[in-house]
Order: C-alpha cells, then structure tokens, then sequence
C-alpha cells in the first residue's frame, strides 16, 4: 500500500473525512493537551488533508490526545479527530514510530495486568519513573503515599490472572491477524 | 438464463417524474456531472399524481423490468396534495402487481426533491442493480405488442380528427 | 403523413462528446412519422433555430422534436421560435439528452441506445399532440406586499409610485422590521433610523398604499392576476380612526413587561407602540399582558384617554381583498444560539448577547441611550470579543449555510465600539472574511486600522473566571491556543426565515427549500419569482442578505408586479384539464380531489337512465381555464376517462411508453 | 431494592481509600445493592487500547462478560469515569460494531451479548427513587459551603457513547450535592479534561490544565470541588503543593528546589480540597472522618467540613471525625 492509500484506510476506519474540515480551528481552541501538542488536532486534519501522513505518524500529538472528546463534540462538522488520532497512533506503532515516555508508562502497565490482573499504581509508577529515566518525578508524594498506606506494598494477583493473560494473547494475535488480512 | 445471457443483460426501467421535483433532481445529477446506470428512460409528468395506473400496468405489458414514480417529498407538492394520492395508490399497485405475477420489487416508488441530485443517482443506481438482480421481465404480453403497430395512417387520422378540434 | 422534423443538438461538445448524435440522427430518420432529422453545434443559436424554420418551410413538417438539453432550459425557447414559423407552439417535444443521458453515463454506446430511446419516446409523443391555444385572463390591478421590513417597504413604494394600489401587511404594531433596530449601516455607517424612518412614513402618506399593521395573512386562494386573500386585523383595542398616538395611556400603563423591540433590555407597557417614530403611531393593547384583560381590574388607559379610544371588547376582525400579484417579504429572525451553543454558556452569561441585542445596546434612541455597558452590572466593557459564524456554517448545531451580512456587521460592530469607548480593545474571531460588496473590502481594512485584532480561529467555548469572560480559541494561525479575557461578549448569529415565514409560503403554495428559505424560480434567470405565478420574493425571506441587496431585489420585485400590473389582461397556460362532456358521468370525483377547487358541476341535457329516454338536465364537471394549474390529478381520480389533460393527454403518455418497446 | 453488579476499579484498592469506603456507607444508607464482579481484572485504562484495539475492548469485556454471566438481569455500574469510558465503550462497540464484537468474543473465548447497560455512580444517584433515600438518609446538612462539581470529561463523552446530553455544564451532580446543602458554583470546567491519563509520561504538558481547573474552581469561590472518580479526585489533589509552588515562583521570580514540597507546605488559601460526591454525602450522613478515612486526602479536609457543618469549630470536628 502506498502511503496515500493507508492515508485513506485510515480515516475510512475512523470514518472520517479530511475534506469535511474546513479548518476553523474549533477543536484546536478547545483541545485541554493543545497547548502540548505540535500539531494538534485542527494540524492532524490539515496535514491528512495535504496527505502528509509522514508528518501525523511522527508527531507527538498523537501520544498527547487524552481522548476526552471535546473537539467532537463542538466540531461543526462532526469530524471524529481522536479516532482517527488513534488509528493513526496504531499505524505509528506497526511501523515502530514512538514516543518514548508513552511507550514505557503503556508497556509497564500492560506488564502489570498481565502480573497481577489489576493495576498495582506502586509498581507501576516505580518502573515507569526507572525506565523513563525520571527517577523524582512525583516522589514528593511517596511519604504521603505510604505512610496513609494508600498503596499495598505486596502485590496481590487476582485468581484468573492465567485467563487475563491468555485473553491479552489472544487479542494481540487478533490485531496482527486483523492487519494481515487488511494487507 | 445462461450465464453470458445473466452478465449482459440491461433490464429497461421506466421512471415517471414530476416535473417540479424529481426532474429538476434528475437535471441538477446531470448538471453535477454525477454517473448512473443507463437503465432507466425518464417520462416526464406535471405531478406524480397524474401517474394512471394504467401507464405502470401497460409499461409490464409491453416489456419494462421495472417502473419508478418519483416526486415531491410528501407534504412540499408542487400542487399541494398530488403525491399524497400516488403514496396511496403505490400501496394498492404493489397488490395489483403481485395478484398479476410481477414482482412488487420491480415497482418503486420514491420522493426525491429538486435539490437531491444525490438521491435521485442513489435510488436509479439501487433500483437498476434490484430489477437486474431479479432478470427480465416474464410479463411482455407479446400479441398486444404485435397488434399495437402505430401506422402512419392511424397517427395521421388520429390528429386531424385532433388538430380539427 | 404527420411530418415530424427530429434536430439532435451536439451542445457543443457537451453532447456529442458522450453520445454520437449523427448515429442517433440517422436512427431518427427511420422512426413513424420522421420526414427530415439533422444535427447541429448549437440548435438554441440563432443559426441553429434558423435551420429548424427553413427545414419547417422546406420539408413542411408539422411538428418538431429537438434533442438537446432539459426541457426546462429551452422549451420556452423553442416554443417561442415556433411562434414564429406558424406551426402551433405546443407540437414540439424535446428529449433531455445531456442532463439526463450525456452527462451522467460514461459509456458512449450505452448512451447512444438510451438518446435514441428517448428521442423514439418524443416522436411518439409529438405525433400525439395537439395545436393549443392560450386563454387570456383578466387581472386585477392591485398588489398586496407581506411584511413590512425594508423590502417590504421599498417593494409598496415602487409598485405605488407606478400608480398601482397596494396594502402592505404586517403582523407587528409598526413597520420598520429589523433595519430600524439597528443603530447604523455598513458600509456608510450611517444612522440606519435616518435612512428607514422617512420610508416609513412615506408610506403612511402615501395615496396609493393601504397600511395593514398589526395585520396577518389568513388565507390566500386563486391564481395570479385573480387572487383572494383573506386577512386578518389582529384586535388592537385602540381606535385608530380617533387616535392621535398622544401617549398617555402608554405612560399610565402599570403593566411592564421585557421588551422584545429592545430585546428584552428595557420593558415596555402593555399598551405600546414598538418604538418612538413607529408608523402608524399609535398604540395597541398586547391581550397577553394587559391586566385589565387578564383579570378585569386595571382600566387605567380607558380613564386617562382624552379622546375614548380604547376599547376592551375588541376582537380580530377578517376580510378579503382581491389583488393580481403578491410579494413576499416575510424577512428573518436571528438564530436562538443559547439552545444551538452549551460551550458558549447556553444563556447562562448575562455577558454574552447577540448582535442584535448589541444594536439596541449602542443604538442612541436604545435602551442606554447609546452607552454600550455590560447587561450585567452596567459597567463600560474594557475588552470586548467579537464571535462571527454564530449558528451559521455549522451543519451540526445551526445552519449549513452563510449568513452573509455577519462578516460585515460585525466588523461595524467594532467599528461603533472604537466610536464610542476610549482605550477599548476588540478581538474579532473569525474562520474566513467574506467581504464581497462595493465598499465592503475597504470598509475591512478601515476596521483593521481601528485596531481591531481579528483573530483566526472559531471561539470553542466560553466560560467564566471570577468576573470576566474568556474566550478560548485557536490562533489557527499561529497554531497557539489563545484565552482571551473578555468584559463582554457578541455573539453575530445566523439569519433564520422568519416564524410564520413556511405557513405563509405554504398558503400561496410557493416552496420553500431544507432550511425554510422561499424559493425562487430560477437561482440565476429568475431571481425575484417563485414557481406560483404572480407571487415573487423581496429580501431574506428568500435567504440571508443585507441591506442594499435586499433594497435592490425588492426593487427588482416591484418591476415585475408593476410589468403585470399594467397588462389589463394575460395569456394562461394552456396545458390544464379537458372535459369530454358525452363521457363524463357526473359522479364529482374530479371535484373531490382538484386542489385549486377549479373544478364544479355544471348542467348539460341529457337523458334519464333506464331507457326511457326522458329528457333531463345531468350533472358534468366544468374546468375553469383560469384557476385549473395543470396538475393532472383529475385524470387519474375520473372513472369513465372523461376528464384528461391537455398537453399530457393519457393517450401520449401511453404512446411515450410504448415506444419504448418496438 | 436497586441492586447492580459492581465494578470497583483498581483504584478502590488502593490510593481511593476514603471514597471507597464513602461508596460502602452511601450506598449502604440508600439502600442499593451492590454485587460485585467476581474476579475482576483491569479494565485497561489509557495504556491498554493505546496499545492495542483489540486488548482495549477485550480486559473491559471480561468483566462485563462475567456480570452477564453471574447477574444476567443486573446493569453494571462503577465508580471511576476511567473505568466507566472503558467498559461503556466495549458495551457500545458490541452493540453497535460487528466486526468489534466478533473480534471481542473471539479473545474473550467466551460470548458476550452487551446485553446489560452500563452506568456510572452519578446515573444511580440521579434517580428520584435514590435522591428521595438519600434526602431521608441525611442526618446533618452544611450550611454555605461552596462546591464545585467536577464530572470528569469521561463521564460524560463521547456523546454517542455515553449519550450524555449537556456535555457543557451537566447539572446530575449538582442536583445531588444540594441535598446535603452545600451550594453548587457555577463555574467553567465541569467537563474539562483533568489530564490525569497523561499526569505519568506527559507531565510537563498535563500539569497546567490541572492547574486551570483548580483556579477557575477557587476563582468561582468554591471551598471543595467535588469529583465523581477517583482517578479525577487523586488528580486534582495530589500536586497541589507542586502548583501553589509555581504561582508562587511566577509571582516573585525566585525557583524552589521542587523535592522541598515533601516538607515546604501551602498555605490553605492557595489550595482547594477535593472530596468525591459520595465523600461528601457519606459525611452528610453521619459517616465520621475516622471511619470514612478522611485524613488520606493529600490537601486536608478537616478544616472545609467543620466550616460547613454549622454549630461545629474545627477542632471539635477533628476530634469527633477525623
């Protein structure tokens, strides 16, 4: 598939239409992460508009979308922007574009699920500040954290952690098959 | 049916349209350079309502795959109430066509306004791919057809009786 | 032989690039009747309609089939060009060959097969038709304008100044409509009472206008040149004929309620006239508010009036005119954005008002004499945001469409606040900047001049901090977010067809399009009329426009009644409902289902049923030439096939069908 | 008696402690019953369906597939807006998309009909039959204290999602938190964002909406803002040392070293206490500060609740509660 093509399966798949934005930048006013972003969500329209795939994969505001929905809900045109945000972060992710921080936090949460069935935040936060190389980041709240006993210090894994794995298995073969046939 | 008989076969469809909705529609599709199967042969009326029955019933006999009466979405017609008696009369000719062994799916009847090039497109396009689905017509009432015949001298007679008026 | 003559116009290439019309030319020549068929580049040229008459001489054909495009771009043409040749107008057909054949099918052979059908269809046809002949009609020489805004007033004006009657109708107590709310007009700036008021009352004084204020229209029947309209005089429990608008019960009146002239910023009696310069200047009772008519207590304008005008036991009051043409010029509201818009506070914002209101709030004779202040604690605005595209270009929330007029006003607005406040600081958001008009573009720059900072990006929501307002948008063109701290916000919302305006199109049976709009008859070629004779549309109730557009198309109006008006009779279409008296039964279905009630039984001899051959009067239906519009209903409805229509008679509909199979 | 199948969230094990057992009394005194899944995992939060489509609509299923299961008649409900956009968009997507649903069943290993709605906290407490409970159920009211209702923009969107009418200023939770007599602020972030899914690998960009909203709650002149999620409400309060800090080094040019928060602490005025709804309606209630936990809350509560509850000091309320 050539680059134009994915363009169009991608926003095919989030039912999305770039020549339905016209731009007004309603989304972008009220975006809560533009501030953060590179492009933000009206740049994300503008660059599918002038195909510029290369520059949506690669661009952080993809990883920033919080997913709130916001820009949706007020867009004059209904343009659905953080579905086709996340397509394209999948697409992103197949082609081995990523933004590091995300990938940690995403990959020691998921490692966590996989452990334990739930989220351990102790766990959780301590392998992302190690692997992120932020070792203070949020440590000023640990003393609090512990001493109210707000977070178990032993994990406690739930008895179906073997079913959870497997479904997480299953669903990411799904994924690749998914591709595969859409390829 | 052998099956070159199936992939060539273009049924003929006859579409009825007011003049004030449907045709103006079928234009403005025109104007939009918008493309649709070439099934379908326009028969031009002031209002859905002065569609006959007759004509619908005289289309199967002489060998339509399909009839289309088109007009103004109910409540906006051009002569306030006309379309209100052809949804009317849509119910009952389905009836009709069924007891007569045609199959209701090659009578449709749709509302489709001046501005809805679009739809006009979308319903000859379904329409078309619906009648060619279900193959020709087993309708054509072929001594009828023999015997009609329009000599030259029957038209001729016919309108200076007319043109005398 | 019936001497048809078959020309396949190529339309340039329009045509032939898609079907090859010398193949469809040579198939003419073949079909029943067809004694001479030829193509040409362009059949409606002068050259084109000059080869159809010589042909007409040289082969003697008597009735012509042109191939070429819709019917309802050139048969008018081509009609008219029979005319000339004296073969009767109405034996020709024409087969929509590029609307409907070469430019929506690709494949050429395909294309072909279905042009020739078509054309075999209208030989068919044409060989069926038969010479008509028009009726001429009587008109009656009065016109009746709807709506007393701008274009109404303009479109009463002109016909009168021709020397025709006319009455204006308007539901409100005044005329005026929106202009006279406003405070000045782009591109001029100019005091929008000083132009409007002297119109007003230009038309009061007026010998040929007669003033319908407070007025609706109930009912409209009949046909152009020959309506009758049935309007209703709202009960105004004032006697306007003794009347001389002093005011004092108006002053007196204990009842307050929101103005809505002033858009609820002041309140006004419940005996009112809607503004100072109103015309006619006298009050009316608002039944709603009026204490004395609520609960019976009160009656307090009753004891002050010198002159015992007011009359409690008023009621509405009906009559009927008969007029030969109507204009519309119902106008529009402004859209309700606080039920379209949540992020921009739904009404919750005192803070947040909408252009019009701003017009009331710096207009001089307004409800602060022109102060511009915040509504709510009455403080002058330091920083005032402006938002375009307010319900408009938002299929979601508001409206498709562009208003038109925003782009404009609200750069006036700007303009009128740098007037008024020293030091102030306007931010005007906006996606685009139409400015389209003469004058309009620099009348943009001045603005920009003024320092107002127009801000690229549509507004995504307002709220609220501490006191102040922030918008908070996108610099789309710097591609920051912006969080602009306002004192007052504008919102410039979308026109809207005016309520009523769909019932009121909907009694003279003209159409209106998806978003309430009147429609006219041709977007290009006939601008001013609708597709029901004699009625034509003066300003925005045909869709959103400013003031000289809406000035210029009631002018426009106005030509074509007084062009109507000066005919003392006209021709009728001769295409309407044909009675066979020898057949037609009397049973009255025809009657039942005519939606023009053109249709009544009338008495012809005859004789009695059961042989006995007594003569009788029996009852047959009878078609007025004049109301009948052509419709065919009849046709179907008529059990014995007495009733047809002529031009669509049965038998060429049934001829067209048949073609189609040979 | 309204009974639902229950889905607590990781949270409730851990950092939602106070509000988890709020829940429990609320609940408890209203008189609803509350099953909770058996077993339940990890709806998968932000990570799982950033990562993966599939494991992002599979983790939410398996739990909603065992309520279908255990409780075919009951509705699902939870507490956390995470947690209810998660699970609320695998009921969607089995309703409405095919191809989900297939790929759903498929890693499940097992079916899943998406027959049963799910709900969040603020549908259940909405209802007139439960708002008339908790009226009978209030045992003291607060007098004057200003709240902030903060719904938490996944409570509330995607609109074809959760069907959420006012996705601007929603009122549900206001409507509740007059009950106990505090006095709603009209105030500008209701639905806002938190940033709290991003507040680990986006820090630097997440911190200043968070920031936003707690000064445009104390700008309106609220004394609490109160949240329907924990992860909102851990959010809101977790830095507002690090925030207060921050003005402070706007305010007079001068950096701090940023490990001081742990020792160096705001003054009162510069932060704002977040409490849940049911925190605050559980207090209402009856429900004493010891039992309830009140003292996890990283921004202390104390001195709000005794100034809201009329004929009690503060330390009279610290003693009897906290």
């Amino acid at each position: 598939m050539n680059e134009n093509h994915t363009l169009e399966h991608l926003m095919k798949k989030a039912d999305v239409r770039s020549y339905d934005c016209y731009q007004c930048g309603k989304c972008s006013g009220g975006c809560p992460m533009a501030e953060g972003m590179d492009l933000g969500p009206r740049g994300i329209m503008r660059s599918a508009q002038i195909g510029a795939l290369d520059s949506i994969l690669n661009s952080s505001t993809i990883w920033l979308c919080s997913g709130c929905y916001a820009c949706v809900d007020r867009c004059p045109h209904d343009v659905n922007v953080p579905a086709f945000i996340e397509e394209a972060r999948y697409e992103a992710m197949r082609r081995g574009i990523v933004r590091r921080d995300s990938e940690v936090l995403n990959r020691t949460f998921l490692a966590n699920i996989r452990a334990f069935g739930r989220s351990h935040e102790m766990l959780l936060a301590a392998f992302y500040n190690i692997f992120a190389l932020k070792p203070t980041q949020d440590l000023t709240s640990l003393p609090h954290m512990i001493s109210k006993k707000l977070i178990p210090i032993k994990p406690d894994p739930i008895r179906g952690v073997g079913d959870v794995q497997a479904i997480i298995a299953r669903a990411e073969r799904l994924d690749k098959l998914v591709k595969e046939v859409r390829e | 049916m052998g099956i070159n008989e199936a992939t060539t076969y273009e049924p003929k469809i006859l579409a009825f349209c007011c003049n004030w909705c449907t045709y103006t529609g079928a234009d403005l599709a025109g104007l939009n350079r918008m493309k649709y199967p070439a099934n379908v042969r326009v028969v031009r009326v002031p209002c859905s309502g002065r569609v006959n029955p007759q004509f619908i019933l005289r289309a199967f006999a002489r060998g339509a795959d399909g009839v289309m009466v088109c007009g103004c979405h109910p409540g906006d017609c051009h002569y306030t109430t006309g379309n209100y008696f052809t949804r009317r009369r849509f119910m009952l000719m389905k009836k009709v066509l069924e007891f007569n062994g045609i199959e209701p799916q090659r009578f449709h009847a749709r509302w489709i306004s001046g501005s809805e090039a679009a739809k006009f497109r979308d319903a000859v396009t379904e329409v078309a791919q619906v009648v060619k689905a279900l193959g020709p017509a087993a309708t054509k009432v072929t001594t009828q057809a023999s015997s009609k015949a329009p000599a030259s001298a029957d038209i001729e007679s016919s309108v200076q009786k007319e043109g005398a008026l | 032989m019936s001497k048809v003559g078959v020309f396949v116009c190529h339309c340039g290439t329009n045509i032939a690039a898609a079907v090859d019309v010398v193949r469809a030319c040579e198939a003419a020549k073949s079909m029943p009747g067809v004694v001479h068929a030829a193509e040409y580049k362009y059949m409606c040229s002068e050259p084109g309609q000059q080869m159809i008459l010589d042909a007409i001489k040289e082969y003697g054909l008597k009735r012509i089939v042109i191939a070429s495009c819709s019917p309802r771009m050139h048969e008018t043409t081509f009609r008219k060009m029979l005319k000339k040749s004296g073969v009767n107008e109405y034996l020709i057909e024409i087969a929509n060959i590029r609307e409907q054949v070469a430019w929506v099918h690709d494949d050429k052979e395909k294309a072909t097969e279905k042009a020739i059908d078509l054309i075999r269809m209208a030989v068919a046809k044409v060989c069926r038709d038969e010479p008509l002949k028009s009726q001429m009609i009587p008109i009656t020489k009065r016109a009746l304008v709807i709506g007393g805004g701008i274009a109404g007033i303009q479109a009463a004006l002109d016909i009168a100044d021709a020397g025709h009657e006319v009455t204006l109708v308007e539901r409100e107590p005044s005329i005026g409509g929106r202009m006279v709310m406003l405070d000045k007009t782009f591109p001029t700036l100019d005091c929008s009472a000083c132009i409007s008021t002297p119109k007003m009352v230009d038309v009061s004084a007026h010998p040929n206008i007669r003033l319908l204020a407070y007025s609706e229209v109930a009912k409209v029947e009949g046909y152009i040149g020959n309506f009758t309209v049935t309007i209703r005089q709202k009960a105004r429990y004032v006697n306007h004929d003794i009347c001389t608008g002093c005011g004092a019960c108006s002053e007196k009146c204990p009842a307050k309620v929101p103005s809505a002239f002033n858009k609820g910023l002041s309140k006004r009696p419940a005996i009112y006239t809607l503004f100072p310069q109103a015309v006619p200047a006298k009050p009316v009772i608002d039944k709603d508010s009026c204490i004395k008519l609520k609960s019976g207590k009160c009656g307090v304008c009753e004891k002050i009036c010198p002159l015992g005008c007011i009359n409690y036991e008023d009621e509405d009051m009906e009559f009927t005119e008969d007029f030969g043409a109507i204009v519309t010029a119902t106008g529009y509201q402004t859209a309700d954005w606080a039920q379209m818009y949540d992020e921009y506070g739904a009404g919750r914002f005192p803070d947040v008002i909408d252009g019009l209101t701003f017009e009331r709030l710096v207009n001089a004779s307004g409800p602060t004499e022109g102060h511009i202040v915040r509504p709510s604690d009455g403080t002058e605005p330091k920083t005032i945001s402006i938002i375009k595209c307010v319900g408009s270009r938002d299929p979601k929330k508001g409206r498709a469409y562009c208003s038109r007029a925003c782009c404009m006003y609200a750069a006036k607005h700007a303009r009128q606040i740098f007037g008024k406040i020293e030091g102030v600081r306007v931010f005007i958001f906006y996606i685009d900047v139409r400015t389209p008009g003469k004058g309009y573009e620099e009348f943009y720059d001045k603005t920009r001049e003024d320092g107002a900072i127009y801000v690229r990006g549509r507004v995504s929501r307002i709220y609220k901090e501490g006191d102040t307002l922030i918008c908070q948008a996108e610099d789309s063109l710097l591609g920051k977010q912006v969080r602009v701290k306002s004192d007052l916000v504008i919102l410039e919302t979308a026109m809207e067809p005016a309520e009523g305006s769909a019932s009121v199109a909907g009694m003279l049976g003209a159409a209106v399009d998806g978003d309430g709009w009147l429609t006219e008859a041709h977007p290009k070629l006939r601008p001013v009329e609708t597709q029901v004779g004699g009625v034509f549309l003066a300003g925005v109730c045909q869709g959103p426009k400013d003031i000289p557009d809406t000035v210029s198309q009631a002018s426009a109006a106005a030509a074509k009644v007084i062009g109507l008006l000066n005919k003392n009779e006209m021709e009728s279409s001769p295409m309407i409902a044909s009675v066979e008296a020898d057949k037609c039964s009397g049973c009255s279905a025809c009657e039942a289902i005519c939606p023009y009630k053109a249709i009544t039984m009338g008495e012809q001899p005859g004789r009695e049923a059961g042989g006995n051959s007594k003569k009788v009067m029996r009852p047959i239906a009878v078609v007025n030439a004049g109301l009948c519009q052509g419709c065919g209903a009849c046709t179907v409805a008529c059990r014995t096939g007495a009733i047809d229509l002529l031009g669509y008679r049965n038998r060429q509909i049934l001829e067209e069908v048949d073609a189609l199979w040979v | 008696m309204l009974r639902y199948a229950y889905f607590p969230g990781c949270a409730s094990e851990s950092t939602a402690k106070s509000t988890t057992l709020a829940n429990e009394f609320v609940f408890g005194a209203v008189g609803i019953d509350l099953v909770e899944i058996e077993d339940w995992c990890c709806c998968g939060a932000t990570s799982a369906h950033t990562l993966s489509e599939t494991v992002g609509l599979a983790l939410p299923a398996r739990a909603l597939s065992r309520a279908e299961r255990d409780h075919p008649d009951l509705d699902v409900v939870t507490g956390c807006a995470s947690c209810y956009a998660r699970l609320k968009l695998a009921n969607y997507k089995v309703r409405t998309d095919k191809d989900a649903a297939w790929l759903v069943e498929k890693a499940l290993g097992r079916p899943y009909t998406a027959k049963n709605e799910v709900l969040n906290f603020l549908d259940i407490l909405s209802l007139d039959e439960v708002k008339a409970s908790i009226e009978t159920a209030i045992l003291r009211k607060f007098k004057d204290l200003k709240v902030a209702c903060y719904y938490g923009c996944l409570n509330i969107r995607p609109a074809e999602v959760t069907g959420a009418k006012d996705r601007e200023n929603p009122m549900a939770m206001d409507e509740i938190a007059v009950l106990t007599g505090a006095v709603p602020v009209d105030w500008g972030f209701k639905t806002e964002c938190c940033g709290a899914a991003h507040q680990n690998d986006a820090a630097r960009q997440t911190r200043p909406l968070t920031a936003r909203i707690l000064e445009n709650a104390m700008a309106a002149g609220a004394d609490v803002i109160l949240t329907a999620c924990p992860m909102c409400q851990l959010n809101l309060e977790m830095r507002q040392t690090e925030y207060a800090r921050k003005r402070e080094e706007k305010k007079t040019g001068k950096k701090v070293f940023p490990l001081l928060d742990m020792v160096i602490k705001p003054e009162p005025q510069e932060t704002i206490p977040v409490l849940s709804l049911t925190e605050l309606l559980a207090i209402a209630m009856g429900a004493g500060g010891r039992r309830l936990s009140l003292d996890v809350h990283h921004v202390p509560v104390g001195g709000v609740i005794a100034q809201g509850l009329s004929g009690m000091n503060e330390k009279e309320v610290r003693e009897a509660f906290i």
